[in-house]
């Protein structure tokens, strides 16, 4: 039995680095500090649906085979293709990126990661604005507005709260969770009023009524000391349940409140009551609540970058935060999802050019999300082969996107049996990184973090970075061939 | 196989020779007396000019910062692609070339070594992750160490020795190679949007002044003995009558001893030498400037020259960035770093026809020419902020000749015309001082021994340029001159012929060269600091410091420090 | 109240703790399977076509139609909405058009929602052959 | 006169930036035969895929009979001459265009006009996302031209537009006008949402209904007929909107009263 301290979680875009583990006969016994994803994938390395060997379809079955056939198949499928796409790289370390660009690179293909379907609007509208931002720490130490816009961290990013938010202490703010106790307990006892009210034993204690915490109308909440929380979202999610202020948008209609907002803090005037179900009256309130702030942050997620407008709804949140820098100092992030597409997009960036969707058909990296995109491209059915790798978009794309995706060969490294190796032509079980293999991830802020070995791969499975450059070797092999032959 | 270049003209400032006709031996990567010329592959060298590889104090080539800017410019780079060869990897310019592509261009302009002035500690794995994929040179790296808390903090203690191992101990788990100072003072400000605005400004929280900051840092560099010194961005940088703010600087700085040698390199001067009240009465205070130096010997400086093009602005002086958007509303990038530094982005066009722009194009250069001793002053862009690397042939052509800085200088804005002093003067650099501002002088700021030079023992990196000083005379026939420094006849590094006549040959790794802190007393991080850590970051102490892990080819220079 | 046949509404993908625990654990979980197979509903929709806790919806939109389990949303009212987790069983409804920039549409695209008492949900296995015939 | 005629389908995107008159001019057949074009990730010659013919005819002009949607980069950069594409054209049809008439008797693929600084683009059916707009992250979009859509235009059009004149017959998506400085766009059917977002100058004329007035214009009058070009006028009356007032922008919508009595309710504040 032993105990492993400070190592990285490769879940979330969190990435805490504070997870204690402990292992007992090469196995995670035990999770201290994690939250229930982070137990979850800690745990995932020994269970039952572990791919432990090469599997290739034949006669419509997935049978087993071995590495070397695996490889040179995959090879083989992807030196022929004339339009193939590399799809994936958010699961897996920056060090497999790397491989991964070059290989697609010598293959001509479309490099993508899963950015695409989640905050690759948002890239788009950095490339056209710009992002005032900052690494999680300044928020901690800082941040005395917080807002959370059409994301869950409660249930998506479960500890963003607790360790770089409304509940850390910070050099010039404090934690807000005694407060927010108090609430719950308020909360509690409201219930216990109500119900002694319903079996009559309380008869209407108007003065002693606690109001509600989240109605859309601006509470005093707004004027109070230290640190506010405030969700904005089309429904009362779990976070929204505990902020200071939960304001309910129309579907669809943050484009228009943030717009909204923006000429308010403008001093404009509106010629409209109410924008996006919000009377302009309780805007006011929210702006000035924003510019009377030390440091405001926005943290934003796929409420707004997979409703309707997507990137522009990037845009104008982002011009929000430009405006107010002018009043006083303003931030935003994106909550990226998976625990490195920050590190895909940061590698792809550096060797290419370009965050994700980079098309190298022509010998040099091109860029133009719609043209390039993979799903764009498999929705127009251009690909001809495919190679997908620490993602699962059987599970994530669109059916029709899908649908061409299965019907060319498909190569499919991961760890485990998923929705995508399930329909693939060559699944390829790799080592899970972070868990069985060392690392680099970068979290959502772009801070590079290590990522720990902690127990050994299942006998004989190989890694990311390792495949990925068995494939390579091979695919250069095979084009050598050629060129002597011809 | 040994290398014998044969015959070129060779310049080589440091060992004192001025275009000598000579041969240059070098056996495995370093430069050696002689070889046997039977067993030699032989490089004809003759009408051929000779340099040591050239290096580069200043550019922003990796990191958290130059991938934003290449992140936010797709606009940038779908003009500028480069397709993969047999030998290269594919890429993309122009002002922020990706990786691959930045060690290509360098390599065929003739340098070997160079300098990365911009690291968040936070974020120093990307930056070596990065460096790692930059090939064809040694680089190294500064880490931005002006505004972190514990140098804050120790400073405003007056415990010098504890500030000293603090930077020792950064210096080491960064693998940095000197002290970089951003604005002192205005980036712990700007976490909270303000900003300083002269060297006694009081730091809000923090009690103390930019002064303070500079002085305690150069006292820490001469404790320490790094072999560079303090690496500067001045306050009030960009500006209009900032040049007042940079002489104070510099004379706060002058009570450090320095036996005569540099403790302070005031880098892109350029951006701190404004005169003027505001932007419509802006001019140029170089010659005030100049006029400092020439009579001081603790400053060392590079220009920041700017050139009249589209590029991108990046640097650590998060409100100067802020500033930059006021002025032109293009896109805004703002990066604030936890406890250390901040950090800012604008794309930005430099025009001719600017007037304030053609000023600071005048002032670069009346900086390099009116600054007489060129050991003083080096040729740099602060790439890409005034202009990308790719230009430095132009601005050599505008050092070493006055027609064809005229040439620009007729196409300026008239109002800079009327302003500006560089008409009346004559100064026109060697080829000599070519090499001194490219390569020899920068390495001796550095103190890097075994580069800028072509003596016994050096690194065999050597490039080797199609002009014969014999026949050109490099003030007249400028454009021959800024051709044969666009791509060189051969690039050598380490000894391996990496480039020749504008094409790659073979890709080949640099180094990274970092300072291996040897204290006197072991640097202890204190379960204090420790815990201290979880309080001031958002990472584990255990997983802040850049393992070897992240270095591909490490290249330590053992330091033995004072304290 | 008159019981409706169908509602139209607005279809909202996104992330709940079960679906994240359930990825992470592993896509062949029981768990995956019970957390992307539910639909979040608001309480005056479902009563609108007679629905209770876990009976059995169709969901139907351009792109196809999908069996899932109807659950009451537990926080507050969400009318003309409906929120089903990420996964296959979202993803075989969801419009497909990217406005030209690679991102599909997960929220928004209008769906029918009926009841469908006999229907059963589809495992992961049957989906895909389904869908995809493998 | 050159005439193309696809002789080959395939899957895979073609890049054939070298359709262009000005790369055509006096080259000879078998140099335009000759022309390097990308079939997917394959480098390939324009007769793969066309059957190429030279009339006596010595204009600079070329015809295209049949379906081109797969093909890129139609008229990329053209300064002159005409090409006429009797089918379907591809993405990026007419990028960077200075000078010279591109149309299209079919549907073009998204990017139409792109960047576009000077000539004519007509497209007599449908156009796709991103008609007349720039690359991503520049704000560089159409400098000058006429673009003509008979049928309906996708999303995000005229993005960052400063000068010249858009006319759609038809309906327009979303985002029509996105941060647009200048110039006057026509849209004689229906407006998509989000018309005119960002906007700081020029103007946008509305003969058919607006989907969803954006809540940051502010009504200033309303004026009986709009001038579109030199012998052009829109018939109203039209409100007259003011915005984008989130980038304190005076650009200008004109939306048919007729057409749209929601939006009377605005008048109570002239």
């Amino acid at each position: 039995m032993s105990k492993i301290n400070s190592v990285t979680c490769p879940v979330c875009g969190c990435l805490c680095d504070d997870i204690e583990l402990t292992i007992a006969d090469g196995i995670v016994a035990q999770v201290k500090n994690g939250c229930a994803m982070c137990e979850a994938k800690f745990f995932s390395h020994s269970n039952e649906h572990r791919l432990k060997t090469p599997l290739i379809r034949k006669d419509g079955k997935l049978v087993p085979t071995t590495y070397t056939v695996a490889v040179r198949k995959s090879a083989e499928i992807l030196a022929k293709a004339n339009y193939p796409i590399l799809y994936g790289w958010s699961s897996t370390d920056s060090e497999a990126q790397r491989v991964g660009v070059e290989l697609a690179e010598e293959v001509g293909g479309v490099l993508d990661n899963t950015a695409v379907v989640c905050h690759g609007p948002s890239i788009l509208s950095v490339q056209e604005v710009g992002i005032p931002t900052c690494t999680l720490g300044q928020i901690r130490h800082r941040a005395d507005l917080l807002i959370y816009w059409g994301c869950n961290p409660w249930s998506a990013h479960p500890r963003h709260l607790e360790r770089y938010t409304a509940f850390t202490d910070g050099r010039f703010e404090n934690s807000e969770w005694m407060s927010y106790l108090n609430k719950v307990k308020a909360a509690a006892g409201r219930k216990k009023i109500k119900s002694l009210e319903r079996k009559g034993i309380l008869k209407h204690r108007r003065e002693r009524e606690i109001p509600t915490v989240s109605d859309n109308k601006p509470t005093e909440i707004l004027d109070k000391k230290g640190r506010k929380l405030i969700v904005v979202d089309v429904r009362k999610s779990m976070t929204a349940e505990i902020a200071d202020y939960f304001l309910q948008v129309k579907p669809g209609k943050d484009y228009e409140l943030i717009q909204g907002i923006r000429a308010l803090v403008r001093d404009q005037e509106l010629d409209v009551e109410e924008v996006a179900g919000v009377p302009v009256e309780y805007l006011q309130q929210l702006v000035d609540a924003m510019i009377s702030c030390d440091f405001g942050v926005i943290f934003f997620g796929m409420g707004l970058t997979q409703s309707p407008s997507k990137f522009r709804n990037i845009d104008v949140a982002i011009s929000l935060i430009r405006d107010l820098n002018m009043r006083t100092k303003f931030a935003i992030m994106p909550m990226r999802g998976h625990f490195n597409v920050t590190g895909a997009n940061t590698v792809f960036t550096w060797q290419s050019g370009y965050p994700y969707a980079v098309d190298f058909s022509l010998g040099y990296p091109r860029y133009n999300p719609g043209e390039t995109t993979v799903v764009d491209v498999l929705l127009r059915q251009e690909s001809d082969a495919g190679l997908v790798i620490a993602s699962d978009p059987v599970s994530n794309f669109p059916r029709k996107a899908v649908e061409h995706l299965v019907k060319n060969p498909l190569i499919v490294i991961d760890p485990h049996m998923n929705a995508t190796s399930l329909v693939g032509d060559i699944i390829i079980p790799s080592s899970i990184v972070g868990v069985e293999k060392e690392g680099t991830a970068y979290r959502m802020d772009h801070v590079p973090l290590p990522l720990k070995k902690v127990v050994d791969p299942p006998k004989g499975v190989l890694s990311d970075e390792e495949i990925l450059n068995r494939i390579l070797k091979e695919v250069r092999k095979i084009k050598s061939n050629r060129l002597e032959a011809a | 196989m040994d290398l014998l270049i044969k015959n070129g003209f060779v310049y080589d400032p440091i060992n004192g020779i001025n275009g000598e006709r000579m041969d240059i031996a070098i056996r495995n990567n370093k430069i050696v007396e002689s070889v046997i010329e039977k067993n030699s592959k032989i490089i004809d060298a003759t009408g051929l000019t000779v340099f040591p590889g050239g290096v580069d104090i200043h550019t922003h080539i990796a990191g958290s910062e130059v991938n934003t800017g290449r992140l936010v410019r797709p606009e940038d780079h779908e003009k500028d692609f480069v397709r993969k060869t047999s030998v290269t990897r594919s890429g993309v310019g122009y002002s922020i070339p990706s990786t691959f592509t930045t060690g290509y261009r360098y390599s065929l302009m003739g340098y070997t070594t160079v300098m990365n002035p911009s690291m968040a500690a936070l974020e120093a794995k990307h930056t070596h992750e990065e460096l790692n994929d930059i090939p064809m040179l040694d680089k190294a790296t500064y880490p931005l160490l002006g505004d972190w808390w514990l140098v804050l903090e120790t400073i405003q203690k007056g415990d010098l020795e504890e500030c000293a191992r603090y930077v020792a101990w950064m210096l080491e788990i960064t693998k940095g190679y000197a002290i970089k100072i951003v604005n002192p003072g205005g980036l712990e400000s700007w976490g909270f949007g303000r900003n300083v605005h002269s060297i006694d400004d009081q730091i809000p929280n923090f009690g103390i002044t930019p002064r303070d900051i500079m002085c305690g840092l150069a006292k820490v560099n001469k404790m320490l003995n790094l072999p560079h010194t303090i690496h500067l961005h001045t306050n009030n940088l960009g500006v209009p009558g900032n040049y007042e703010t940079t002489l104070d600087t510099m004379k706060c700085l002058e009570s450090i001893p320095s036996n005569g040698k540099p403790v302070v390199h005031i880098t892109h001067l350029q951006f701190s030498s404004f005169a003027g009240e505001d932007w419509g009465s802006f001019r140029s205070g170089a010659a005030e400037i100049a006029g400092y130096i020439n009579n001081h010997d603790h400053v060392s400086c590079d220009m920041g020259q700017i050139i009249f093009t589209d590029t991108t602005t990046m640097t650590a002086d998060g409100p100067f960035e802020y500033t930059l958007y006021q002025l032109s509303g293009h896109k805004w990038v703002n990066s604030d770093v936890e406890t250390e530094t901040s950090g800012g982005i604008i794309p930005f066009h430099y025009k001719r026809k600017n007037p304030v722009n053609a000023i600071q194009w005048s002032i670069g250069l009346e900086l390099a020419l009116l600054i007489k001793n060129p050991w003083k002053v080096f040729m740099t862009t602060d790439h890409p902020n005034a202009g990308p690397f790719t230009a430095y042939p132009k601005i050599l052509a505008w050092l070493a000749s006055k027609k064809a800085r005229m040439a620009t200088f007729k196409r300026l804005h008239k109002k800079a015309q009327k302003k500006s002093i560089l008409p009346s003067i004559d100064r026109e650099l060697s080829l000599y001082d070519i090499a001194i501002v490219t390569r020899a002088g920068q390495a001796k700021a550095l103190n890097l021994k075994e580069k800028g030079h072509l003596g016994v023992g050096a690194d065999a990196d050597v490039a080797i340029f199609d002009l014969n000083p014999e026949k050109v005379d490099i003030a007249n026939k400028f454009r021959t001159f800024r051709r044969a420094f666009t791509n060189t006849a051969y690039t050598i590094k380490g000894g391996k012929i990496l480039a020749k006549d504008g094409e790659i040959l073979q890709q080949a790794e640099g180094k990274t060269i970092w300072l291996d802190m040897q204290t006197k007393k072991e640097i202890e991080i204190s379960e204090e600091i420790k815990k201290k850590f979880r309080e001031y970051w958002t990472v584990e102490y255990e997983n802040y410091p850049v393992s070897e892990h992240y270095i591909k080819n490490s290249s330590p220079i053992k330091i033995k420090a004072d304290v | 109240m008159v019981v409706q046949q169908k509602l139209n509404l607005i279809l909202l993908t996104g992330r709940t703790i079960d679906q994240g625990v359930g990825k992470e654990s592993g896509k062949g979980t029981k768990l995956y399977f019970e957390s992307t197979t539910i639909c979040y509903m608001d309480e005056v929709d479902m009563k609108a076509i007679g629905l209770r806790n876990n009976d059995h919806i169709l969901v139907t939109s351009p792109e196809g139609s999908v069996v899932l389990r109807a659950v009451k949303h537990p926080r507050g009212a969400m009318p003309g909405m409906i929120y089903i987790p990420y996964g296959p069983w979202a993803n075989s409804i969801c419009s497909t058009d990217t406005t030209s920039i690679g991102m599909p549409s997960f929220k928004g695209t209008p769906v029918e929602v009926k009841p469908a008492p006999n229907q059963p949900i589809l495992t992961l296995q049957e989906l895909l052959r389904k869908e995809f015939g493998r | 006169m050159i005439i193309l005629t696809p002789i080959k389908k395939t899957q895979y995107p073609i890049i054939a930036q070298c359709i262009s008159p000005d790369v055509f001019q006096e080259k000879t057949l078998e140099q335009i035969n000759n022309l390097p074009i990308w079939i997917g990730n394959k480098r390939r010659i324009l007769s793969d895929l066309f059957k190429i013919e030279k009339t006596t005819e010595n204009s600079p002009s070329i015809i295209i009979n049949g379906d081109v949607s797969q093909v890129r980069r139609i008229g990329w950069g053209m300064t002159q001459g005409e090409i006429v594409v009797n089918g379907n054209a591809g993405m990026h049809l007419g990028k960077k265009m200075s000078g010279g008439k591109i149309v299209v008797n079919g549907n073009a693929e998204g990017w139409a006009g792109s960047e576009m600084k000077g000539g004519l683009l007509e497209i007599k059916g449908d156009a796709g996302d991103y008609l007349g707009s720039p690359y991503r992250g520049s704000t560089i979009g159409m400098r000058k031209g006429k673009i003509v859509v008979h049928g309906n235009v996708g999303s995000d059009a005229a993005v960052h537009m400063k000068s010249g004149l858009i006319k759609i017959h038809g309906n327009s998506g979303p985002f029509m006008g996105f941060r647009m400085t200048g110039g006057v766009i026509h849209i004689q059917k229906d407006a998509g949402t989000r018309l005119g977002a960002c906007m700081t100058g020029g103007k946008i004329v509305v003969s058919g209904v607006l989907e969803d007035m954006l809540p940051t214009f502010a009504i200033e009058f309303i004026k009986g007929k709009v001038k579109i070009e030199l012998g052009d006028k829109a018939i109203g009356p039209f409100f007259v909107f003011l915005g984008d007032l989130a980038e304190n922008g005076r650009g200008k919508l004109f939306i048919s009263k007729e057409k749209n009595p929601q939006l009377s309710q605005y008048e109570r504040f002239l």
